[in-house]
């Protein structure tokens, strides 16, 4: 699809817990294909002290009402004025950016790794892995089980695994403390993770480490979204590439991660 | 439609309105959201004779109301650009300028004999300006004997119209402007960024690799305009305004000052049609106070 | 509660915050908002010998995260202010600082003199750097030798603290903090305004009845916050860092950045309590970051 | 009353015409006591370009239920943030500011000028004069009948009188072609005023010529509101003035003003 900026319309503005709500905006024409792991870069005009738009993954994308949502976590004046969201008001989008996942082969089982609000984008990839009758596991840590949200929605696509840090949901420790790691690592053809910089750095190189494909969803600061002010670069093994076109989805191997 | 049409040295502009050299890549990154051609020019990314990686990240710290870079022109190099990045530039039919950069004076000279081959190419835009790198930028730039040797070292190699971009970070803008003219600049494009500095409380760290960077968009609009109207008395080559360009308005005042055309940086990262807009607000402007002609307002400003 | 008492020269701070001049009146106008011996000091109005009128109206221009004014220095002059205001400032128990201002040298002296004389204010801030005057004002802030020789004339005046407060309006600032400090300063405390320009594009006018004017606000935080560091490892007396401090967080950045104190400025104008509350957010963050003095963050700014 | 910053809620929001509200906020303490032509400074909040606080005239002030009004025209892009202010959203307001007008005695015959949103302090001004027994006759100008606004609530205080220059309401003409100056001018022993300034110009010249005491409420543009940025001086006979603090009522003797 080609990029453009739209006014979406928030149809609803869902509560998860203190800082994390799902928005659901509607295009006013027919959306055209957005691929998992693409994102929207969204004005955020109400509030005095946000001056560049600020980047969200899809999480999931529903076609036929023409309805994009977005989980979004509250961490400072942009994204907490976004959770602030009247139904009914209108936001200035800019989308789909960046180039998304790899699809693996229909059949192909894979692992989906997720942390905080870096689950996002795994949302929106499940639901199209399961249309390509791929075997999906996703694993999600937190820090507790308040923090675990839309479990229900997960595993209609997915076999579902968690981790919280105190132990009150799932396996007890950090999400590569997980047994599936130590156990069925090589069963997955592929696996797929975003989230904190350090957990991804944890999952690349248990996923390094057995040769098994990995890629990354990064989230680095950003100030266009589409190329032209060479912000966001990250290190590659082909130098420095921008993570909002180049990326955010990029290979381990390309990367020059310490792992 | 008024009529929009206006002039830098030799290169013809069928509108004021162009894009800085850095928020506007090569272009074609715009090609999606509306027809570039419509503009009277872009200037594409700063250049530089050698390939150059650019800064660390991070790169970016957003400020009040405007934002903080580091870039450190990351660019393939002039060679590159010719052989891989021109070829795709060829299909405007507007004008592309090049933003040219060096550490020394001799890469400076040697970049801009580069572009001098390539036909396609109305001008250059010298940046003497840059505060993101470690050597020559910004360096040449405050300093009158500086400027004025890169300006000639380059006019002795480049034919076509040369544009001299020039520094806030300075005392007094006129003399710099004054000492690129007489040096042989055909026009001065100003303002570059202003050197500024962004600290995280948090981490008690700088939010830079470069610990300072150049800040842009509106917070430093007030300055740009203030330099413009400075210099657009102060020599008689054509001013080109630069700093804070939101929206027609803003690029009213820019014109009003003295400028005879106008760059459109940040906020093309905010609104990827910033520039076509402000085109339109341009010439609706002019029909609302029934001017008729760009020219009625440049360097109109009742005193 | 953290400890955050500081000094600047003789001048002991129960706490560094401080507020500008110009923004806070004679300290009297906020009694109505808060207990004004809580800051660590209050820096009054600029004053001159002779008393000024100022400048015309329009005086103001709101301009993206900051404002541009063109007071020009309204003040009764000094022995107005010996004699009817500054026994109004008896009552303060905190440090109150005279800004002091001049169109030439015998006028910074004639004015120090005076105010020398008043026990109960702490020490000067002598301002070398008002763009709103004709004469005098940004003129000796912005060359080493002319700064040199006010403060060096003042200071044969003047015996307690004299802190010189900067022009940001200087292509180096540090070589001018260094020829003030060389003169005699104390203290320097940056930044005074950016020199700016508003244009009304509707009536083709400067906004401004001097045209320029001088920009404050958050818009020149990121200038501020880079000069303050620059001049904070050139010089060896304390810095005072100003420019754009909205909040507790802002004012942690000058901290890190090497300012021994902070002035609150335009803030004040948006929210009367600002320095308060900025003065008990400072604490609140040495608290959640586990310091016990104000001295654990001043100039540490991790590289 | 001490100046204050207190937050108000906004009770109703109350739409006039195309660009004229009024707004009525609730204070949650009582009210002190409020001068007529006294103003306020408002915090627009919800917007990325106003910076500064925005001052208005009280309208009315109802101590009962501790809510004041304010008249608001949508000028820029501060006033038309206010105008959409929702009911139940808090505004921060910086209040009372200003001296206000010069009460008469008792009995006194009074003529208030008002034109275009210059009439909201005013209104505030008869509600007192009402109380005060004051025979009081109000004349308003306005382009035409569609911006003549809340007339009905004028009369309850005033006698009221109206001109539009285009005739469709009242008298045709300016305010100042109103007979009401032709006729029984010296009735009057005061007269006050606020509008664009041409028209207190106008009335200011009629005042003079007659002896009539006369005040005007000055609009300057302000940063503080409270008098310490000095920037919204007036020349006086006495040098500039704050019309902050000074002001914003000014008898015309006070000013230099070419009338
Ligand atoms: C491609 C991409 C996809 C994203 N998808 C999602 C998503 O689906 N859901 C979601 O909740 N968030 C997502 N994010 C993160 C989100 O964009 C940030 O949380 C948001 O920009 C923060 O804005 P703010 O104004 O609230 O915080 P700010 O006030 O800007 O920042 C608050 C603090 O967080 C730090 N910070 C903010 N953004 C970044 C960053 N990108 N990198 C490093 N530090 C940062 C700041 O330095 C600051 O200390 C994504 C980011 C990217 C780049
Ligand atoms: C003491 C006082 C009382 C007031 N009472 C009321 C009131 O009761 N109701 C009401 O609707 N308005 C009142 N005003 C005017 C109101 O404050 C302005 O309309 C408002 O500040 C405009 O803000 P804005 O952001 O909408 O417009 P802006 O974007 O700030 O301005 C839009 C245009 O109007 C011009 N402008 C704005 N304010 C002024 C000014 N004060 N003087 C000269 N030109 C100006 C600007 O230059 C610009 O061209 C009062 C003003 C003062 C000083
Ligand atoms: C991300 C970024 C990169 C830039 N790169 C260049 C450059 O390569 N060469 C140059 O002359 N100016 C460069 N600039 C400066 C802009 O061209 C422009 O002078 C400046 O941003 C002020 O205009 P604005 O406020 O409209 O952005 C860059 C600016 C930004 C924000
Ligand atoms: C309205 C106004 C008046 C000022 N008057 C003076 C002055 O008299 N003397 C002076 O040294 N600085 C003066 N300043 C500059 C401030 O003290 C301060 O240096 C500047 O505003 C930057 O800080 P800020 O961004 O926090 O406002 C004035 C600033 C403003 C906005
Ligand atoms: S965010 Fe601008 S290039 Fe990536
Ligand atoms: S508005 Fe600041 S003194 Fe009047």
């Amino acid at each position: 699809m080609r990029k453009s900026v739209q006014d979406l319309k928030v149809v609803s503005n869902l509560r998860l817990n203190d800082d994390q709500h799902i928005l659901h905006l509607q295009a006013s024409n027919q959306l055209e294909y957005i691929h998992p792991g693409q994102f929207a870069n969204i004005l955020v005009d109400q509030s005095k002290n946000v001056f560049l738009r600020r980047p969200f993954s899809f999480y999931s994308v529903d076609y036929q009402n023409n309805i994009v949502s977005f989980l979004i976590k509250g961490i400072g004046e942009g994204t907490r004025t976004l959770l602030n969201a009247g139904v009914d008001s209108v936001l200035d989008v800019l989308f789909p950016l960046g180039n998304g996942f790899t699809l693996p082969e229909p059949e192909e089982k894979v692992l989906l790794v997720g942390g905080g609000s870096g689950v996002a984008p795994l949302l929106h990839l499940a639901q199209v892995l399961s249309k390509n009758s791929n075997k999906i596991h996703m694993l999600v840590g937190a820090r507790s089980v308040s923090d675990l949200v839309e479990m229900d929605n997960y595993k209609r696509y997915a076999n579902l695994h968690t981790t919280t840090e105190d132990g009150s949901h799932g396996e007890k420790g950090f999400v590569t403390d997980h047994s599936i790691f130590s156990e069925g690592m090589t069963e997955f053809s592929r696996i797929y993770t975003c989230g904190p910089d350090p957990m991804m750095k944890a999952v690349a190189a248990k996923a390094r480490v057995k040769s098994v494909f990995c890629e990354v969803s990064l989230e680095n600061s950003m100030a266009c979204g589409f190329g032209v002010c060479l912000c966001c670069v990250v290190q590659t093994i082909h130098g420095h590439k921008c993570v909002c076109t180049e990326g955010p989805v990029f290979n381990i191997n390309q990367l020059k991660w310490q792992i | 439609m008024a009529d929009l049409k206006t002039k830098i040295h030799n290169i013809k502009l069928k509108n004021p309105v162009l894009t800085a050299s850095g928020t506007f890549g090569y272009g074609v990154e715009f090609d999606d959201f509306f027809d570039v051609d419509l503009l009277g020019g872009i200037i594409v990314k700063g250049t530089t004779i050698f390939p150059r990686q650019g800064n660390a990240y991070p790169r970016m710290a957003e400020t009040a109301s405007g934002m903080l870079n580091a870039v450190g022109l990351q660019n393939g190099g002039a060679p590159y650009f010719a052989s891989d990045i021109y070829p795709k530039l060829l299909k405007y039919k507007t004008n592309v300028l090049v933003n040219v950069s060096g550490s020394t004076i001799e890469e400076y000279v040697a970049c801009a004999e580069i572009i001098n081959e390539l036909d396609h190419i109305s001008g250059i835009e010298l940046n003497i300006s840059c505060p993101n790198v470690k050597e020559g930028g910004m360096a040449f730039g405050i300093s009158c004997p500086s400027a004025a040797a890169v300006v000639n070292a380059v006019k002795k190699v480049y034919q076509k119209t040369m544009i001299v971009k020039l520094s806030p970070n300075v005392t007094d803008i006129t003399e710099i402007a004054r000492a690129v003219e007489g040096a042989g600049a055909d026009s001065v494009s100003l303002i570059n960024t202003l050197l500024g500095m962004a600290i995280n409380a948090e981490t008690r760290k700088p939010v830079l690799s470069t610990v300072t960077g150049g800040l842009s968009g509106p917070s430093i609009k007030p300055v740009a305009l203030r330099m413009v109207w400075q210099v657009s008395q102060a020599v008689k080559i054509p001013v080109i305004g630069i700093g804070g360009i939101m929206n027609a308005t803003d690029a009213v005042e820019f014109f009003l000052a003295g400028a005879t055309a106008i760059q459109v940086g940040t906020a093309s990262f905010i609104d990827p049609l910033a520039s076509l807009k402000i085109l339109k607000g341009i010439d609706d402007y002019l029909n609302r106070h029934h001017f008729n002609h760009i020219n009625d307002i440049i360097g109109c400003l009742q005193m």
